[in-house]
């Protein structure tokens, strides 16, 4: 117990929490700090590119794992259920329509992949080692989620409000959306870097280790500075939108998944570290790919619920109290 | 000089469904368009600002084209349509050009 | 398509001022508007460009609005009143929209 | 508020090409003007985007002047001739201007 | 004496001030090259996230020095009294309006940031140890100048040609605009970084070491060559509006403010390192957060004076010729 | 031989040429992968800056070899002679017009910063030398191909249809038009980061080693995801204009500028590595500076034959096959 307040502490008191607290007062008191769109994006194609690397030429470094294969299944699978089980609490628990609810639980199936950043640099941090192929698991958890979020919406359109007046069929996700759900931009530099890291191996990364390996964790401090922004700005201007019984829902929600993390994790065979990550995977809620693809695919959905709610309220807590949570919980059941 | 009348058909509509209103473009044969990023902006769905943003879904963009009077209505129609679902809006001006061909 | 007549007022505004500009908006109740960058522009205050320039204070935006016809001197004089001590122009100008209930 | 009728002439034209075009407005004592950016584009020399180019040559920036009709020919002129031989548009459109001096 | 000459040659040759000849030749010779506006804001903000939070991190090794309260409070009144000095001067010497002159010593009262960055890496090169906390300090001085620039330009309206026709009254500084200017974009990086830097400490620092440390003096050296584009820029299309007299204000108020940094800082007891960026601070003039204040609550006072005066003139001084002279200066007097 | 497929493969599997084919791929797939604007230019500008800084470091340090002015010599003779030889190929070849050969034939005579530094990086690889002084020879070459290329296009000008109906003459380069073709910004950029390098030395690069040195070949392999990208896309929209002849063009004129190159490079007396390099400047096409200049000296030319034709043929050949070949061949003549 002394152990996750400790960890707790360090991670409260660690840059990328203070810079994303930063980020976040700034967006709070009005400050007109903001970070570039170009750089943003920079940035994040920066560590979609070095994760993605780093995953593939450790695999290539260590060799396929056996259970490489039954981790992306088990990924996959929690895509799909979570948002399932996430949908029939958050209907009871809240009065967000049914499009609008659908389009939030399919954030929660899919993932945050700074989230996932976080917890890979806490598990360092502690001296814990995980899978490297980890990342393909995050990737592979991107997309499922989204299919059934609009299936989710599709059966209930009838009965909300919003479908009503003769517009087109809502969730009508045609070969063109779903293309641009798949090759997301974000995706595929995260899986063409798997491979190619794979591919070119230790000796390719170490080639190119200065720029995606070194720099790696204060770039990321950077890019929580702006999400902290953008949650501020987020929260501050979207705060009217989320009643209580829905924030509250982005609080406990990634608990939930974090059990469905847990279980899968176990299941898999994967080590302490592999477990959190897992958990943590299942604990966050995507606000990129999802929210890209809902926009396209169902936009009767209120991107005012949604994204305040994964990017403001969720994320914070799994950056803030989750991620050291997650270890702690990985390491007390597998340690 | 001698210039022709030619309606400027203005659409503010989001990043992530430009494609779809460039492909409403290409079917009816809109024979050019122009596109820029907006800002920042403020309408029914809220207020929105693209700085810092990294997942393109609160960022807009803006695109007019210059099309001849006979054809807006035939352009106006599938537009509305795709940007009355989405976020956006469409307005419609008058413009003078200097080669009447150029812009049917 | 049966379209309503409607005023667009684009303002040039020092990208400093903005945040005024849009109080302006927001207090005369102006429904909604979009903001773009300018790169460079020339005026009485004299030229100026926008790249490399790290101080904010040589950026410019331009903002439009759509209103209805009988607020645009509501919305004119104040915004005017703005522009005027600042860097910075005002036009109106006329458009045809789809949904004339979207723009008052 | 009392306005005046002014012309917008507006121009797309390649990146490259600016510097002669803002040339092209000195010579002939254009009293302002603004540029921006355009994103992407299409037209008869086929489509183009911005994102991700390092070469400049597939850049357009869309200038904007405000002057008064009187002047309109004389500035459209030497543009016109300048953007036929490059790749672009212009366009003149009618504005009101609330200080009539200031845009001659 | 051969110490000047040998610090000013090296110091002239080093990469930073070559990229901003580099940069200003361009600009004059009309050439096409610019740093693309989102990449200038990216580096802008790097830079003060870099100098606060190595500043910060190091008064967290070093512990607190008795005299950080000091030197903080000597920094706020220098910032205050340079003004005031600077306007006596520039209102008899040149024939600016009143405005004008207040807008251009709030200007000389506040601190450049890359000009203490400079004197930073010139200090390094000389092997000579400063505070750690002069960082804040230099943010202590960011805005004090700014009010009492708007007092000068309030007292003097009446007799200016600008304020007569019934216009709405000059260096009207409402809470809006105050809190604005407070929470500058830059100043809450820097302050922010500041802060994180001393609570996450030496740790904290080298978990980001390789991004804020060690590439910092090259991207210093690529800001260097955008402001020498600026500078030249300005100067080009400026050098109509600076009468010579102004232009001369811009060469000999530095040495003013230097004598100002110099006595301030022995008074306070710095070491020689903390006295040469002290003197640094005083006569360096601001470019990021003055110019901003200025245009919203001053817009009667013209930037194409204040601007060029600051960046084109008094920026290249200091960067060339007054850097080493201040730290000869330091080193004879406190060495 | 099997020293040539060696490298060959080698070369296919490296982390550059693997995020060319990803940037490639996700274009064709049509994915909305895309780099900012911004960044792009940002990261060009990088790379200018840290390969002519090195260069320059590297005179400084070993010398001036005295071969340096044979080859700047050769540099500017070869950029030359190629489009001559060129044109008189594609225009018996190919039925473009005139006026568009003309401006394809410049692409060829000029050269490709980044295929130079890719080449760079496999001599590294191979252990292979060459004189730092070849980024110079680089530079020479950049644009008296423009300048031939704009005469062959005049002398054609009366037998195109293009030009006749009372346009103004085609490859009008006015002074204004001279100096931005010369004061281009990448040019100056390389040409200034050159001599900065030089007149700073080993030490001054070293101070700036962290930040052009070390994430060098990082950044160049995200520089080459973008390159893919408007490959992709060139090649895409690009590809009914091209005709098979065309693209034949872009697959042997590499191999006849790389004999050109070759024996330059022998008759100046340059080392194995130089050779390499020389081989590969002649053999690589440009896609910065002659379009620009094209397209303000000669918008006649149509940009959509001979930009994908330069990135999107010839760039990848280079890439791919080019490279390895090209160094082989100097090992084989040379060594
Ligand atoms: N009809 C049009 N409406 C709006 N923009 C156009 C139109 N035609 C051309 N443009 C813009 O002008 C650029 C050059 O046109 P062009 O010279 O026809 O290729 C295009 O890439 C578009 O950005
Ligand atoms: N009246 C208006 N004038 C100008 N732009 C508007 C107006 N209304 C909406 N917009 C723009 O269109 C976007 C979407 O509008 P809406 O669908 O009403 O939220 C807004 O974010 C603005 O950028
Ligand atoms: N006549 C004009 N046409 C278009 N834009 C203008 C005009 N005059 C001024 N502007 C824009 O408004 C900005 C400020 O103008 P000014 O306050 O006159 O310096 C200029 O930098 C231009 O971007
Ligand atoms: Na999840
Ligand atoms: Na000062
Ligand atoms: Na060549």
């Amino acid at each position: 117990m002394a152990g996750i307040l400790e960890l707790a502490a360090a991670n409260l008191l660690s840059p990328m929490v203070l810079f994303f607290a930063l980020g976040l007062a700034a967006a709070l008191a009005r400050s007109d700090l903001s970070i570039p769109e170009a750089v943003a994006k920079g940035m994040s194609i920066y560590l979609m590119m070095a994760i993605g690397f780093k995953g593939g030429a450790g695999v290539a470094a260590h060799g396929l794992d056996a259970t490489l294969g039954l981790a992306l299944l088990a990924g996959v699978i929690l895509s799909a259920i979570i948002p399932l089980v996430a949908f029939q609490i958050l209907i009871r628990a809240s009065d967000l329509p049914r499009v609008d609810a659908a389009a939030v639980v399919a954030h929660y199936g899919s993932i945050s992949i700074v989230t996932f950043l976080a917890a890979n640099e806490a598990l360092k941090i502690s001296g814990i080692e995980a899978e490297s192929y980890m990342v393909a698991v995050a990737a592979a958890m991107e997309t499922p989620a989204i299919f059934v979020g609009l299936i989710l919406a599709q059966s209930g359109v009838a009965s909300t409000s919003h479908g009503e007046n003769g517009k087109a069929p809502v969730g009508n996700l045609d070969t063109t959306a779903l293309r641009e759900v798949v090759l997301n931009g974000s995706i595929v530099v995260l899986v063409g870097s798997f491979v190619i890291g794979w591919v070119s191996g230790p000796a390719g990364l170490s080639s190119i280790e200065p720029f995606i390996v070194s720099p790696f964790k204060g770039v990321l401090c950077l890019f929580l500075l702006d999400m902290g922004l953008i949650a501020g700005r987020g929260l501050r201007d979207g705060s009217k939108q989320l009643s209580p019984s829905v924030v509250a829902f982005g609080l406990y929600m990634p608990l939930i998944g974090a059990a469905f993390g847990l279980v899968a994790g176990l299941l898999v065979g994967l080590s302490t570290g592999g477990v959190a990550l897992m958990i943590t995977l299942s604990a966050s809620a995507s606000y990129i790919a999802v929210p890209a693809a809902m926009r396209l695919a169902l936009p009767e959905a209120r991107p005012a619920i949604y994204l305040p709610l994964s990017l403001g309220v969720t994320f914070p807590f799994n950056l803030v109290i989750g991620i050291p949570l997650y270890i702690a919980l990985a390491q007390a059941v597998s340690g | 000089m001698e210039t022709f009348k030619k309606k400027r058909i203005e659409i503010v509509i989001e990043a992530l469904v430009l494609k779809r209103l460039l492909e409403v473009f290409e079917k009816h044969q809109v024979g050019g368009y122009t596109v820029y990023s907006a800002q920042a902006g403020s309408g029914k769905s809220g207020a929105w600002q693209a700085d810092g943003v990294i997942s393109g879904t609160s960022e807009l963009r803006v695109v007019f084209c210059i099309v001849d009077a006979s054809r807006v209505d035939q352009v106006l129609e599938p537009v509305f349509k795709l940007v009355s679902r989405h976020i956006g809006i469409v307005t419609v001006s008058d413009v003078d050009v200097i080669r009447g061909d150029q812009f049917v």
